[in-house]
């Protein structure tokens, strides 16, 4: 099982290294030494995720995009939403079925759907990968799930699982 | 079926956890000159640990432990400068030059927070021993779940 | 004499943190909070001898100086009352290890342990110089107790515990107002700093500042109208712990009250220190006689014999607080043993209601005798020590011709030997109850018990026998406190 | 001295010391945490004016850091107290099915005095 | 002053997190108020160390979003287990004697 | 010689509880050596008139409390009481006590009897003081004997309460006279006046008579006859009671000066003197009537002693002596009468002349002593205090005769109607067989009043020289056998035959189906006592009422009280509204978030609102330039919040109810403490007296303490020791927590899976 | 940079009050969970880019920690809060509700 290198542990490792380094406001030797002795400490204690892997930078930069825009999208349709005096609500929970493979995907796409305007994740079954979303506008259904689909396959490419590629 | 602990949770605190492991050891050694110190780091970890309660995670479970290792810290560090005939509680500060860190200083009050920080976290651990109500009915036990590692 | 200074509070916490690694074991837990308490007690001791014979010694804790840093100071006063506690809560240990079974119940390993945080909050109370680490001391004190009166979970405890718990958390928060005030005032919580700078402030703050840490000092020391907390608290806990408390809790407030009102110079408090100490002899001498249980009436008795104390210290005459000072001496010891025989008494009959017992002075003339002495001596009669501090009180009043509080003291006195009387009737005299046949849950092991309370009665007499010397040395530390410029010197030097 | 956080110390001191009085066990901790509040507070304004953090090396007036450390010791042990209130209520809940504070009994057969009568007694 | 009109916009959602925080009605309102507060505060002390050029508050920051939803966390976990009573507006069904 | 034999008392108390262990006469034989040989030892002193060395041990110096010891003449006369009558008593006792162990009975005894030599010894007030508190405590346990009765166990309490209150009147009277004298020595007690000394005399006169069972403090002697008649004849007519006459005694130079003294003795002493006797003839009980005569004998001694005049002063002197030894045989026949027929019942005796001659012998000497009928000692006194009497002037003649005589007549009434009624007419009662070691004392001390008229000179030898430790002149008196056919001698004689005459008269109506007369006082004191006792759970209501939120109420109260004195130095001058605007804001939501939060009505709400303002003061503190504060703040409200949620999320959601009065009660105490924390943070701030050294903490913090953050260096290192205190405050909450934790597991398994 | 970092702290604060506004009018709590979940995150991220570009290295890194924690650690905590609407409030609005078939609760202690 664990033969193969670990890219995504050693982004983990270089990305707890780095927040140790911007904690001090200092990138000096002792502090990424420090950094990198504290990381793999906390690493290999178990708390955190395991660590196995590959991590592919561009699909994560587009999925990195893709929620920024959501942010943009998301701000304006709650200003929208908030500032109109008439209540357009109308709202719903549906099960989306995801092709989810591992609970770190489920874990970004939580965290993009949630960023994501008018839609949030109310509860997943990890054992299907379906994700319960609510809506604020049942109307915009089907946009919501392509959407919804789209952040789940960029997800999967931005952290693929050792030995199913893409 | 969806069960009863939120996966999403269990999740989110588990990518979380190391961060915050790092700031709290972060604000452990910061904080002699910047905000910061053992208690602040004791109630981050304190928190991790609640939050690992919360979704079922592992966590510590000797409370004991902790708060006796970290009062007979704290203790030492009080009575050991009045060996050589210093007060108690007196600070001693050292500093070595290593070759690729550069001056590395430090005292025996960066044991002291160490100390400060295992008490806390052990009070947090603690409640929520203390919490936890063995009588409540129904549900299923739930357990503490294992870690899935693939 | 740093050592010593440090062992009083160092070692009681090693040997409490010890004795929690050690819970499964009972001997090892045991000797190692024993040996806590015991090294404390010994520091004590030896501090006194040193202290007696070349005067204070004062430590800067870090080696700050005392406008940065904290320190302890072991004045002749301090170092008179240390020993005492320290000693009773050993004897109360060992008479604990004798009744583990029945008086730890749930939780058996764990007095011990809280005992020693317990002692090294009353070390450090008694030996710091400052007023914001005696807060803190204050706070181990009471957390311990809190936790030693609320352990066992048991109904009775939870809602007393949380009178307890809750009055003294007021008292507490309040205490932390005052320092707030104080250090508004003053710009620092050094008492020897502070016994420069109060007398300094205007009137009106001053005389304020002296009234608030009156009203504080004087909830944990259960003075009349604040005590009620007390005798609603105290004999629901386990006797070994209400023990200590007796002996203890409200003398650290008594105690605090004495240091800070003479340190500060506040003698404009004596008018109202006087009445107050006036109501609380009467009214808790009244309470005690209101009562039909044998700790119920004791824990009145506490807040009776507080009044004794408080009105030596509301005199602020050199005699008056020695007299005050001895009180605090002899009655820590004594009003312990009485709540040890409390518990040889519930633990023979099963109880201590009066009207279920009785007979016991037939059945167990031990207990009688035991009871007897530390009864009498509360009662000031002669030749307990309770006689020389009452008199020591008294004959202060009579010199400073307040004549309303020695009337008030002496009526005091009269109830207290009526009530003293009660219990010897109740419990001692009379026909034996048929109730009283070996309770089912008496067990424990009684000699240890016995003999840790007549040890601690020999305590008692020893302070009757030796009352001179002791009298002696609360002259001196008196008169040390009542010219704080000595102590001033040799803090801030 | 800052009016500002004179008001807050007096405005936490006066609803803490309401919530205090009350027979619910919950109100009453509540209450010890704003008290807490007010004299945390009231120790860093009795430190003097608001200022540069205290920390060497700052340009500015730094504030003063005594009444700080004070505080956090402060904040530390209400904390804790908190804590076992928490859990002295939860065992009374478990006991009793509520947190409110019960009269001491031995008191009230000693007074004769109806539960009703007290003046305390918030339950209508 | 552009940042003073920013910190006020803060304080007045931190306001209207408040009110939220008071009038429920349901307990999760009251949480999610909670936590509009907490933001408000994290802006705030943002815009605040922009505005003294600060970096020493900023730990704050980092140490709230890491475990500031704690609270939230536990207030949910324990809604969610108690079924049928979250009626923080609905009387309550037992009333007990002291 | 005097500690020795202190000593051999002590010794003699062990031993005698040990062998009491086994057998209580033995205990009684073991505790008589000691004073036996005391009494021999004072004889030998007074006989060889060389008065033993005085001696002292320091208790308390810086008090004045020590023991000093001077046995004088008065102290040897005394001590020759105390000793031989204990003696006598002890050996007494193993006959009247039947076989069986009872080992606290003979040590208590003899520790009494130590007691009492210490109090006659006593040199300083405050020996006497502690010796008298002693007797008191003595008394207390021999007086509850029997102790299963409850009649017994109100006696005893009745005794100790007013000797004990009179204990602490007389330590008030003696505080006052030291301090006017500045000595506490006896021997050098100087006349005193003004005010002050009046207070001493009268507080000294009240203790005094709580002793001596003077009206109306007489009321505890007869419930004291509920004592075993051994400590009756020995404790309540010999010696104990004597103690407020010897205080008296020697007090009464010292007020020489002090007109009070005077009054209030002869008040205590006439009033006792005529009632005691009244008493006596009231009562049928052989034990009541003797105990009703010491109270009347004592008033005589007292109202003697009280005149102040040699003459009076030798009588009262001679009178002490002389009632010792009648008294006491008269208590040991009595004794004998008890625990031969069953009774004591004058009543219902009757003939006790044929069946018990030796007893009858006895009564008839004794109580012809205490009639005052020649030859015997009691005559000679009673001529004394006459002839004393006769020898004043002005109103005093005429009040001191008059009690005397009319006093006197009563005591021979009584005495005759006690010998009619028990040993003449009517059938002889049934007789057990007699005991020696019950006779020979009573005879020996019956005998010595006899002996006492014969061999005058002897007696003179004992009573002149205590007579003249108190007066010089009263040293000159002597006792005569025959004075002649002077006015005392006339009086004497009318007085023996109009007494005997209204006791022959009055022994006529005593009747047993007659109910026992009343007691007077003695009901009264105990339904005081009990009414002290029930009436103090009401007061006690008044502030022990039990209500967690009225006592909170009562401390905020006193708070508020003890802050009023700031509102006196509030000034404005140093406020100023913020120290910038987000301050104000942030205050502004704190205090609205506070106040909202103490009347929300939900509880978890209220705790989400605890959380707000739990931010806002973090806010505070950022404002403040706090950072560590901030942090720490904000996080112990996560903390808080989920112990709240977690910890009380089962409760019932809305709070109880609020009650409208106490309420109102409520708000107006919490306005006022929020008003008066403000007021004193104002006022103290105004003109501090000093100031923290904000420079030298932050040099040393860097070089010192070597680091940048003061606060912290001040936490980990300054002020270290306060933090280790909070830290073990932690470690103890977590101790508590767990306890509780583990007791709620334990009962969760035992209740078993539900 | 400084009026500029000024104009996007401003907007972060005009964000938050919306947020808040949001939180105070809308009718539902799921509604009400939207206004907050998403508009005070954002404000605060918003913030946290002005304050970067005035803070410079030191300042941009900690704000990076900051509003990664918050990006990862908010989701989960409205997630968790939507779920406790579900479960416990009234869902009648809903127009379809295809969890409530799927869900299954018992009565437990939140900590076990
Ligand atoms: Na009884
Ligand atoms: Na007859």
């Amino acid at each position: 099982m664990r033969k193969h290198v670990r890219p995504r542990r050693l982004a983990t490792l270089v990305a707890l290294t780095l927040a140790w380094c911007a904690l001090w406001r200092d990138i000096s030797a002792a502090n990424i030494l420090a950094g990198a002795v504290i990381a793999i400490v906390v690493t290999s204690i178990g708390v955190g995720t395991p660590g196995t892997g590959g991590i592919r930078l561009r699909p994560l930069t587009r999925l990195l995009w893709l929620v920024a825009v959501d942010l943009v999208r998301s701000t304006i349709v709650v200003a929208r939403e908030i500032l109109t005096p008439a209540d357009r609500t109308e709202e719903s929970i549906i099960a989306v079925a995801t092709p989810v493979q591992t609970r770190d995907h489920l874990l970004l796409l939580v965290v993009a759907i949630t960023l994501t305007p008018g839609t949030a994740v109310v509860d997943a079954d990890p054992d299907t990968g379906t994700l319960y979303v609510h809506l604020l506008h049942h109307d915009g259904r089907d946009v919501a799930i392509d959407h919804i689909n789209a952040l789940a396959r960029v997800a999967a490419e931005a952290l693929p699982t050792i030995g199913t590629g893409s | 079926m969806i069960a009863s602990r939120s996966p999403i949770v269990r999740l989110g605190v588990r990518a979380a956890s190391p961060l915050a492991i790092v700031i709290a050891v972060y604000l452990l050694f910061a904080g002699h000159n910047r905000p910061g110190g053992g208690f602040a780091a004791g109630l981050v970890l304190g928190a991790v640990v609640t939050l690992r309660t919360l979704a079922g995670l592992q966590r510590p479970t000797h409370a004991t432990g902790l708060i006796t290792s970290g009062v007979v810290l704290v203790a030492a560090i009080a009575f050991i400068p009045l060996l050589w005939g210093d007060p108690l509680l007196d600070q001693q500060v050292g500093s070595i030059e290593l070759p690729v860190l550069g001056k590395v200083k430090s005292g025996s009050a960066l044991p002291f927070d160490i100390g400060v920080t295992a008490i806390v976290m052990g009070l947090i651990v603690a409640l929520l021993d203390g919490l936890s109500d063995p009588t409540a009915e129904g549900g299923d036990p739930a357990p503490v779940e294992q870690e899935e590692r693939r | 004499m740093n050592t010593l200074i440090a062992l009083t509070i160092i070692a009681p916490l090693l040997g409490a943190a010890t004795g929690l690694a050690f819970r499964t074991n009972s001997r090892a837990r045991d000797a190692s909070t024993l040996l806590g308490t015991g090294v404390a007690a010994a520091a004590a001791v030896w501090i006194l001898v040193r202290v007696a014979d070349t005067g204070s010694h004062v430590m800067a804790v870090g080696g700050w100086n005392p406008e940065l840093g904290i320190v302890l100071v072991a004045d002749l006063f301090a170092a008179l009352v240390l020993p005492v506690a320290l000693l009773i809560i050993f004897v109360v240990e060992i008479f604990a290890i004798g009744q583990r079974r029945t008086a730890w119940g749930a939780n058996p390993e764990l007095a011990g342990p809280l005992l020693g945080v317990l002692t090294a909050g009353v070390s450090l109370a008694m030996l710091t110089g400052d007023l914001f680490t005696l807060f803190v001391a204050f706070e181990l004190i009471l957390v311990s107790s809190y936790v030693l009166l609320t352990h066992q979970g048991q109904r009775g405890q939870i809602r007393s515990g949380m009178t307890y718990v809750v009055m003294n958390l007021l008292a507490s928060t309040l205490f932390l107002l005052g320092l707030a005030v104080v250090y508004a005032a003053t710009g620092t919580v050094n008492m020897a700093l502070l016994a420069e700078r109060v007398p300094e402030l205007p009137t009106g703050v001053r005389v304020g500042i002296g009234a608030w840490f009156f009203v504080v000092f004087g909830t944990k020391a259960a003075i009349f109208p604040l005590f009620s907390w007390l005798p609603d608290s105290y004999p629901t806990a386990p006797t070994t712990i209400t023990a200590v408390f007796a002996g203890l809790l409200t003398k650290i407030g008594v105690y605090a009250m004495i240091r800070f009102h003479t340190l500060t110079g506040m003698d404009d408090l004596g008018t109202i220190m006087l009445l107050i100490a006036g109501a609380t002899m009467v009214i808790g001498a009244i309470g005690a006689l209101a009562q039909s249980d044998v700790k119920r009436i004791l824990s009145f008795h506490i807040v009776s014999q507080i009044g004794y104390m408080l009105m030596g210290l509301g005199l602020f005459s050199a005699a008056g607080t020695a007299g005050a000072i001895l009180f605090l001496v002899h009655h820590m010891p004594v009003k312990t043993v009485l709540f040890l025989v409390g518990g040889l008494i519930e633990n023979h009959q099963g109880t201590s209601a009066l009207d279920r017992s009785g007979g016991l002075a037939a059945r167990r003339p031990l207990i009688a005798a035991l009871f007897a002495v530390p009864a009498l001596s509360l009662a000031g009669l002669p030749p307990f020590s309770g006689f020389v501090a009452k008199f020591a009180v008294i004959s202060a009043g009579i010199e400073q011709e307040a004549t309303p509080i020695v009337v008030v003291a002496l009526f005091a006195g009269a109830l207290t030997l009526l009530s003293m009387t009660k219990i010897w009737l109740g419990v001692f005299w009379g026909p034996s109850p048929e109730l009283a046949a070996a309770p089912a849950r008496a067990v424990g092991n009684r000699r240890t018990m016995v003999a840790a309370t007549g040890l601690a009665v020999a305590g008692t007499l020893a302070i009757s026998l030796f009352a001179g010397t002791l009298f002696e040395l609360s002259q001196r530390a008196s008169e040390d406190l009542r010219s704080p410029a000595a102590y001033i010197s040799e803090v801030t030097s | 001295m800052s009016v500002a956080l004179l008001l807050t110390v007096g405005g936490l001191t006066a609803t803490g010391m309401y919530l205090v009085t009350s027979r619910s066990l919950s109100r009453i901790i509540l209450g010890f945490s704003l008290l807490g509040h007010a004299a945390v507070v009231a120790l860093v304004t009795a430190g003097g004016p608001a200022g540069e953090a205290p920390i060497a090396g700052r340009d500015g007036a730094l504030t003063n850091p005594v009444p700080q450390a004070l505080a956090l010791t402060a904040i530390v042990i209400s904390f804790g107290l908190t804590l076992f209130l928490l859990a002295l209520a939860g065992r009374q809940q478990q006991l009793s099915g509520d947190d409110l504070v019960e009269d001491d009994l031995e008191d009230q057969r000693i007074a004769r005095v109806r539960p009703d009568d007290d003046p305390a007694e918030v339950e209508t | 002053m552009i940042h003073l009109i920013a910190l006020g916009c803060f304080a007045v959602a931190g306001l209207c997190g408040t009110y939220r925080l008071l009038i429920g009605p349901e307990l999760a309102d009251r949480v999610i108020a909670l936590d509009v507060a907490l933001m408000c505060l994290m802006g705030a002390i943002t815009v605040d160390a922009a505005r003294r050029d600060d970096t020493t508050y900023l730990i704050l920051l980092v140490v709230i979003a890491i475990v500031g939803f704690t609270a939230t966390a536990a207030a949910s976990r324990f809604l969610e287990h108690t079924p049928g009573q979250s009626g923080d507006t609905r009387p309550s069904g037992k009333r007990t004697e002291p | 010689m005097m500690w020795l034999l202190l000593g051999a008392h002590g010794l003699g108390i062990g031993l005698a509880a040990a062998a009491g262990g086994r057998s209580l006469r033995a205990g009684l034989a073991v505790a008589a050596i000691a004073p036996a040989a005391t009494a021999g030892w004072a004889a030998a002193a007074l006989l060889r008139d060389r008065p033993p060395e005085p001696t002292s041990l320091v208790w308390v110096d810086g008090l004045d409390l020590s023991i000093r010891f001077q046995a004088d003449g008065l102290a040897l006369l005394m001590t020759l009481l105390v000793s031989g009558i204990g003696a006598l008593v002890f050996l007494y006792g193993t006959g009247y006590f039947n076989p069986g162990p009872g080992a606290r009975f003979p040590a208590s005894l003899l520790a009494f009897s130590a007691s009492m030599l210490g109090l006659v010894w006593a040199d300083s007030v405050w020996t006497l003081f502690i010796f008298w508190e002693f007797t008191s405590i003595t008394s207390f346990l021999l007086v509850g004997h029997k102790h299963e009765d409850p009649t017994v166990r109100a006696a005893a309490r009745r005794a100790l309460m007013i000797t004990g209150a009179g204990g602490l009147v007389l330590l008030a009277g003696l505080l006052v006279l030291t301090s006017e004298i500045g000595s506490s020595t006896l021997t050098d007690l100087a006349p005193v006046s003004g005010p002050t000394a009046t207070l001493a005399a009268i507080l000294i006169l009240v203790g005094a008579a709580t002793k001596s069972a003077q009206v109306p403090f007489h009321v505890w002697l007869p419930g004291a006859m509920a004592a075993p008649t051994p400590v009756s004849a020995y404790l309540h007519s010999a010696t104990m009671v004597k103690a407020g006459v010897l205080l008296v005694a020697v007090a009464g130079p010292a007020f020489v000066d002090v007109a009070a003294w005077k009054v209030l003795g002869l008040s205590f002493g006439i009033t006792s003197l005529l009632w005691g006797a009244i008493g006596a003839l009231r009562h049928r009980d052989a034990k009541l009537v003797l105990a009703w005569g010491t109270v009347s004998q004592l008033g005589l001694m007292i109202t003697l002693l009280a005149l102040g005049e040699p003459k009076a002063t030798f009588a009262g002197v001679s009178m002490l002596f002389a009632h010792a030894l009648f008294k006491a045989a008269l208590f040991l026949v009595v004794g004998e009468i008890d625990v031969r027929t069953g009774t004591r019942d004058i009543a219902a005796l009757g003939g006790l002349s044929r069946t018990m001659p030796v007893a009858f012998g006895v009564a008839v000497a004794a109580g012809l002593s205490m009639a005052g009928a020649p030859p015997l000692l009691g005559f000679m006194t009673k001529e004394a205090a006459i002839e004393a009497a006769l020898k004043l002037s002005g109103p005093d003649r005429a009040i001191a005769l008059g009690a005397i005589i009319a006093g006197s007549v009563l005591t021979v009434a009584y005495t005759t109607r006690f010998l009619f009624g028990a040993f003449g007419r009517g059938p002889a009662t049934a007789v057990a067989p007699r005991r020696l070691a019950m006779t020979v004392p009573a005879v020996i001390l019956a005998g010595a009043g006899v002996l006492g008229f014969v061999a005058v000179a002897t007696v003179n030898g004992i009573v002149g020289p205590a007579a003249a430790e108190l007066d010089p002149e009263a040293g000159t008196f002597l006792l005569i056998q025959w004075p002649g056919l002077k006015t005392a001698f006339v009086i004497s004689m009318a007085i023996l035959a109009s007494g005997a005459a209204l006791g022959t008269a009055l022994s006529r109506h005593d009747h047993p189906a007659r109910p026992a007369p009343a007691t007077l006082g003695a009901d009264a004191v105990d339904r005081s006592i009990d009414g002290l006792l029930s009436i103090s759970p009401r007061i006690t209501a008044l502030v022990q009422h039990g209500s967690l939120p009225v006592y909170l109420a009562t401390l905020a109260t006193a708070a508020v009280l003890a802050a009023t004195p700031f509102a006196t130095e509030l000034t404005l001058d140093h406020l100023v509204w913020w120290d910038n605007p987000l301050q104000g804001g942030l205050a502004l939501g704190i205090v609205v978030a506070a106040f909202a939060g103490a009347f929300v009505s939900s509880r978890l709400g209220a705790a989400l609102t605890l959380g707000a303002v739990g931010l806002g003061v973090s806010g505070l503190f950022v404002v403040h330039g706090a950072p560590d504060l901030a942090l720490t703040q904000l996080l112990v409200e996560t903390v808080v919040v989920v112990g709240f949620v977690l910890g009380l999320g089962h409760l019932t959601r809305r709070f109880p109810p609020v009650n409208g009065t106490w309420r109102g009660v409520r708000i107006a105490v919490a306005g006022a403490s929020g008003l008066g924390a403000m007021i004193a943070l104002a006022a103290a701030s105004a003109q501090p007296t000093g100031r923290a050294p904000l420079a030298e903490l932050t040099s040393q913090s860097v070089e010192e303490g070597g680091g940048d953050n003061i606060v912290n260096v001040i936490l980990t290192d300054m002020r270290a020791l306060d933090t280790l205190g909070e830290v073990v405050v932690l470690a103890t909450v977590a101790i508590g927590i767990l306890s509780l934790a583990r007791v709620r597991r334990q009962e969760a398994a035992t209740r078993g899976p539900a | 940079m400084n009026t500029f970092s000024a104009i996007v702290l401003l907007l972060a604060g005009v964000v938050a009050l919306l947020a808040g506004i949001g939180v105070l009018r809308f009718s539902t709590s799921y509604a009400r969970l939207h206004a907050a979940g998403k508009a005070s995150p954002i404000a605060f991220i918003i913030a946290s880019v002005g304050a970067a570009l005035d803070l410079g290295w030191a300042g941009a890194g900690l704000l990076g920690i900051a509003v990664f924690a918050m990006t990862l650690t908010l989701p989960v905590g409205v997630h968790l809060l939507f779920r406790a609407v579900h479960r416990t409030g009234d869902n009648s609005h809903l127009a379809i509700d295809e969890l409530a078939p799927a869900e299954r609760y018992g009565s437990q202690h939140p900590l076990r």
